[in-house]
């Protein structure tokens, strides 16, 4: 586990972590959006940086891809993205790793973690980067000190886990459930399961943020209830800015609608902190 | 026997967390089964490909190519498998695997229907459920393939994301397994994807090459001098290879030249997919190997008028014997691989799959009437005739409708 | 050896003079070259039917079949003869023996194509002109098989006599051989024609059974107790038959039944093509044989689902050995070949060409959950894959659609 | 050789034999057709007992044949038909041997050719029928006191001829060409080099009556220069036939057209042998 503390900061009560991808459906608007979400509370924000092949996405996040990659997106324009926002909460990169292998010349890797530490980004969560080929990365997010985010999933057992424990730093992405993401109205029995695997796992003192499927202020509750320090939140975010697209409202009302939405999760992830904690092996 | 996950700095496993334990599992079956024949599974598995698949495919001299190329031409006739092409070696091999490893489901992507339609074919013989994700507008250019997978009683799931090919194929039966990865395996099409897929796929294929190699010594008391095979993903050619990547055997790897070798940087597209002659290193669908992208590292479209070539990746074993120098690459553009696929079918009475006849298409541009290439091919040549192409005449008819090649037969006898 | 011309009272010369010599020609060098082994001949017709052709095909064990049926049963795979279908051997071994001979020219007549582009594929191999005479109505009907025709470099000539289908195409190819028996050979596609061509067919399909013999010894130490094949003119049926006519294998011809067997004498029409099983002495297209006639001796209009077993007439060695009663008739309706199509795709991973279908229906009848007839069948059954099922895709579909069959898949896939 | 002279007889000069279809296009017509030959001066008619497969048949008369059955012409209608004719010149039925052999019960063959003898016909031209097979119906016709004719090909030499010519009588089909009926506007040389063929082998005393292609008076005149006995003459006839039918001529008209047709062919026949014979061995 790096000691990098940035990203673990977010977590000091039960947090909200909302994703959206960058520059969808345009930069401007995907601005005003990320905006909204942090006026709506968010304790951190996981801006995608949209990949051709994004093998780990459901159907909503999919599009959004589409949509912010026919708008013109780069990782240069995303680092500029970042740049231009006006939000005081840490931001998270979330991309495929080939994108990050890509840029700039030299070593690979080291210019794009060096460009993100530039625009103030906290760290990454990469999906398609499992813990075994991690280690060029999380030398470079130690060498400019940022956060990398593992996903854990609800298969994700002993080795595997040590493997992913022994890298992370900031949070631990747990996976609610297997598959892609997507939001669903419940929340799967596995969530519980995974925490308790966790807790017993010395992964106890790292900050563990739900996510895949939340889409309720209930659902972060029960979440935060069953012993998350968080909830991260994706694809019911995207649908709203979906929707509004589709139906061309003006970006201002999506924006409230997405602030509505967030100030309603993270009231639900407060709310979870106060019911009584689950009986225990539930 | 180890299980190989990286080939020099290619291959590996970059696949979401979600899908890493069914990769563990997965590795220690490859293990267990096919590299030490555990539960006699290998000897199941090349009883079934003998009689249900119909191994060994002969070894033919071409009468007439080696007359044209002046040096004994040689076709390894993969055409002659089960299904038409040698997509059954690996689809069978995997989804015996899966039945030993008790699975209870099948998936698989498809893009023109090859790997599908084998895939359904091995899964109904051995009677497990199969669903194959196919992109939207690929089911309705190829209403055969699809046809077959339902007699076969797959089921087969459009996909309608994105352009609807076989990319999004691919992406959506990751999908899939991340959500089914306990009772289901994801039977992977070619020799591409996260280890252990890659040195799996070619282990079922490499049957290929022994043949060869047995076939050929038995006539000539030594190997070929050179042996060639068309690349898409690669596991025809891995197949054909690995038998003669210790030996001195020339081996040519040719890809999909497409209308042209120049990208079109701006729309993202590559009007060819020759990822391992022109691609880059990256990472792409869990392998890191050559690929056809952009500068900034997203994949590009690619094209060819074959679209079991039309991938924008590779095998990651291959490119890194094409770095070591031990295959070399080339690549025949869409004309040439037409011109190629009417020449077989003319000369040799074997109408070629559009993804052999690229394979072909080398052949005469390096000694053929009028190469223009210097490099001099030795004395013998073994070709792997990959697949039939009994699945392309309608496409071929269309494209060579569109163009001005030498050897065109004409479909006039419809106008009646 | 000596040819044989004819079969009890059955087969014989009847053609027109100005064919005789050519026939005499054809049936000296059938003595010598394949009766005799002349000039290694046989050996040669060995050889590219193992290389080019893809022999042996495997014997492979049916295992949901052997399990429905609680016996044996066994699959001989001729599909996976080059071209998917045992149509190769013979127009192989015919289109050699016309090189052996001098002659300068192949035409054939074909049907649903089969025949057609076997003879197609082995003039290109052969390096000889070839000309496909295909009715009118076949031609639009059969697309695949004519594109694969014409990219093997056969002309193929439309017959717009009559309804345009295999009747004329057959009568107008002896109207060409009548005026060019000089230099060309006429390919017939079964065990039908005047002699030799019955014999002289089946010995080149014989190889079929003699690899069922030694595949099936080397697991049961015994012949099978009973081979099944679909007869259309029979070839397939005799060359499967042929090694076991002498021994005591049961040998069932499965006929198509057509969609009723009652005959319409005022319009001419049989709904049927079972001339084996109702037939009636008579000589037609050169033999006398078991007939498909009204009472005046007039051919009926057959009809099958099947196009390749839609024919008036059959071979007279079966006519022979069904009056002997070494063969027993049978056949099988539309209905049933289209359920055992379907049984056959989704149990074994085997598309079986329609007519291929109608020995399964057979099999069903006699020995599936619901059977109505009380023959009981032996312990170890052995049935020909005659072909696949590729080239009848659509009309599965579109016949499928019109039924309201048991086991039939939806194709819905296309609806989105 | 068989000794029944009936339709030898015919050819006491240079012969024209006409052939049509029996029941092209219907029946009355039909019967108008054949008595219009006979006015124009024919010598013997062959009548066309109309078979489903007519193998040796050119596209014309294949579809007189079509034209016949679609009439519904049956072997006992044909020999109605027969029976109807109002000619007096021989007689010959052209058919195919599967109708020969299914007719009535009993001995197949025999009845077909006791019903023939009672209709008046003279002997039988059978296509589909090689000497080889033919000892029934020759005894039949032995019995019954007709002839039976037989074709004899540009190919047809040594034994296969001698079994002909022990086998045939009335006239010995002499064809012109490879291939099947059907007119043509040259004659083949290789009718001559049939012709002295014929002439060297033991049927010298059986006349050669040369078919397949004769479609003028020229042509009929060039082919007995040759050393025929006559000519035999039916697509040319057949394709008046046609013709009319498919411009709904009345039968009268056709019938005049066959009619002056006759005359020119009988005609040639005759100025034929007028003609310097030819020099040998061309
Ligand atoms: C006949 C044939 N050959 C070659 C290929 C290319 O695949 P690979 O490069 O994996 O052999 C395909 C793929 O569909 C194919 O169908
Ligand atoms: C696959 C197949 N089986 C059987 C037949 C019937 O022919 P035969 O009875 O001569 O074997 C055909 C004819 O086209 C065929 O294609």
């Amino acid at each position: 586990m790096s000691d990098a503390a940035g990203l673990a900061a977010a977590f000091e009560e039960p947090a909200f972590v909302p994703y959206l991808a960058a520059g969808d459906p345009d930069v401007e608007a995907s601005l005003e959006y990320v905006e909204a979400l942090a006026r709506g509370g968010a304790d951190a924000i996981e801006l995608g940086l949209p990949f051709s092949e994004p093998i780990a996405e459901g159907p909503t996040i999919q599009q959004a891809v589409v949509r912010s990659l026919e708008g013109g997106m780069t990782p240069e324009r995303f680092f500029e993205f970042v740049e231009a926002l006006d939000v005081d909460v840490p931001l998270v990169c979330m991309t495929y790793y080939n994108l990050i292998y890509q840029y700039g010349d030299g070593e690979p890797v080291v210019p794009f973690v060096e460009r993100a530490a530039e625009v103030g980004l906290e760290g990454f969560v990469v999906p398609d980067l499992p813990a075994e080929e991690a280690d060029r990365l999380r030398a470079a997010c130690d060498e400019f000190g940022l956060d990398l985010v593992f996903i854990v999933a609800p298969t994700t057992r002993g080795d595997r886990l040590a493997a992913i424990v022994e890298r992370v730093s900031g949070y631990l992405y747990v996976q609610a459930r297997l598959g892609v993401t997507g939001a669903r109205s419940d929340v799967s029995g596995r969530t519980a399961e995974s925490l308790d695997r966790l807790a017993e796992q010395a992964a106890a003192d790292i900050p563990k943020a739900v996510g895949f499927g939340i889409s309720s202020g209930e659902q972060a509750a029960e979440v935060v209830a069953a012993g998350a320090d968080g909830v991260i939140v994706g694809s019911a975010l995207v649908d709203i800015v979906a929707q509004g697209h589709a139906d061309d409202d003006p970006p201002g009302v999506v924006a409230d609608r997405l602030e509505a939405k967030a100030r309603e999760l993270k009231q639900g992830a407060l709310a979870g902190a106060q019911r009584p904690p689950r009986p225990e092996g539930t | 026997m180890s299980v190989e996950k990286k080939f020099g700095d290619y291959g590996g496993q970059y696949v979401p967390e979600a899908l890493m334990p069914a990769i563990e599992e997965l590795t220690d079956a490859y293990e267990r089964y096919v590299l030490n024949n555990e539960d006699g599974f290998m000897d199941e598995f090349r009883r079934r490909i003998r009689d249900f698949g119909g191994r060994p495919t002969p070894l033919e001299r071409a009468d007439q190519l080696s007359e044209r190329y002046d040096r004994e031409v040689y076709l390894k006739r993969e055409d002659l498998l089960h299904g038409g092409a040698h997509k059954l070696n690996n689809a069978l091999g995997q989804v015996l695997l899966a039945k030993y490893m008790g699975k209870e489901r099948i998936i698989a992507e498809t893009g023109a229907g090859q790997h599908g339609t084998a895939t359904a074919m091995a899964a109904a013989h051995l009677d497990l459920p199969c669903e194959i994700y196919m992109g939207r507008r690929d089911i309705n250019r190829q209403r055969p393939n699809v046809f077959r997978m339902r007699l076969n009683d797959a089921e087969v799931t459009p996909v309608d994301v994105g352009r609807g090919t076989l990319k999004e194929a691919i992406s959506e039966t990751m999908r899939d397994w991340a959500r089914t990865v306990e009772t289901t395996h994801y039977v992977i099409g070619s020799i591409v994807g996260p280890a252990p897929f890659p040195a799996m796929v070619r282990d079922f294929h490499s049957v290929i090459g022994e043949e060869i190699d047995r076939q050929f010594r038995e006539r000539f008391d030594e190997p070929p001098g050179a042996v060639v095979a068309c690349a898409g993903g690669g596991s025809n050619t891995m197949g054909t290879f690995d038998a003669f990547v210790d030996g001195d055997a020339e081996l040519y790897a040719v890809e999909a030249g497409g209308s042209s070798l120049t990208v079109d940087d701006e729309a993202g597209v590559a009007p060819h997919s020759a990822s391992l002659s022109t691609g880059e290193e990256g990472v792409l669908h869990g392998a890191r190997t050559k690929l056809l992208q952009d500068d900034h590292g997203q994949i590009l479209e690619s094209h060819s008028v074959s679209s079991g070539l039309d991938y924008a990746g590779v095998g990651p074993e291959l490119a890194h014997l094409v770095d070591e120098g031990r295959v070399v690459p080339t690549n025949v553009d869409d004309d040439a691989a037409l011109e190629a696929f009417h020449r077989l079918s003319q000369e040799e009475g074997v109408i070629p799959a559009l993804e052999t006849a690229h394979a072909f298409g080398f052949l005469e541009a390096v000694a053929g009437p009028e190469t223009t290439r210097d490099r001099e091919l030795p004395e013998t040549v073994v070709v792997n005739v990959s697949g039939r192409g009994d699945k392309d005449l309608e496409a071929v008819v269309e494209e060579t409708d569109k163009r001005d090649l030498e050897n065109a037969p004409s479909m006039e006898v419809f106008d009646g």
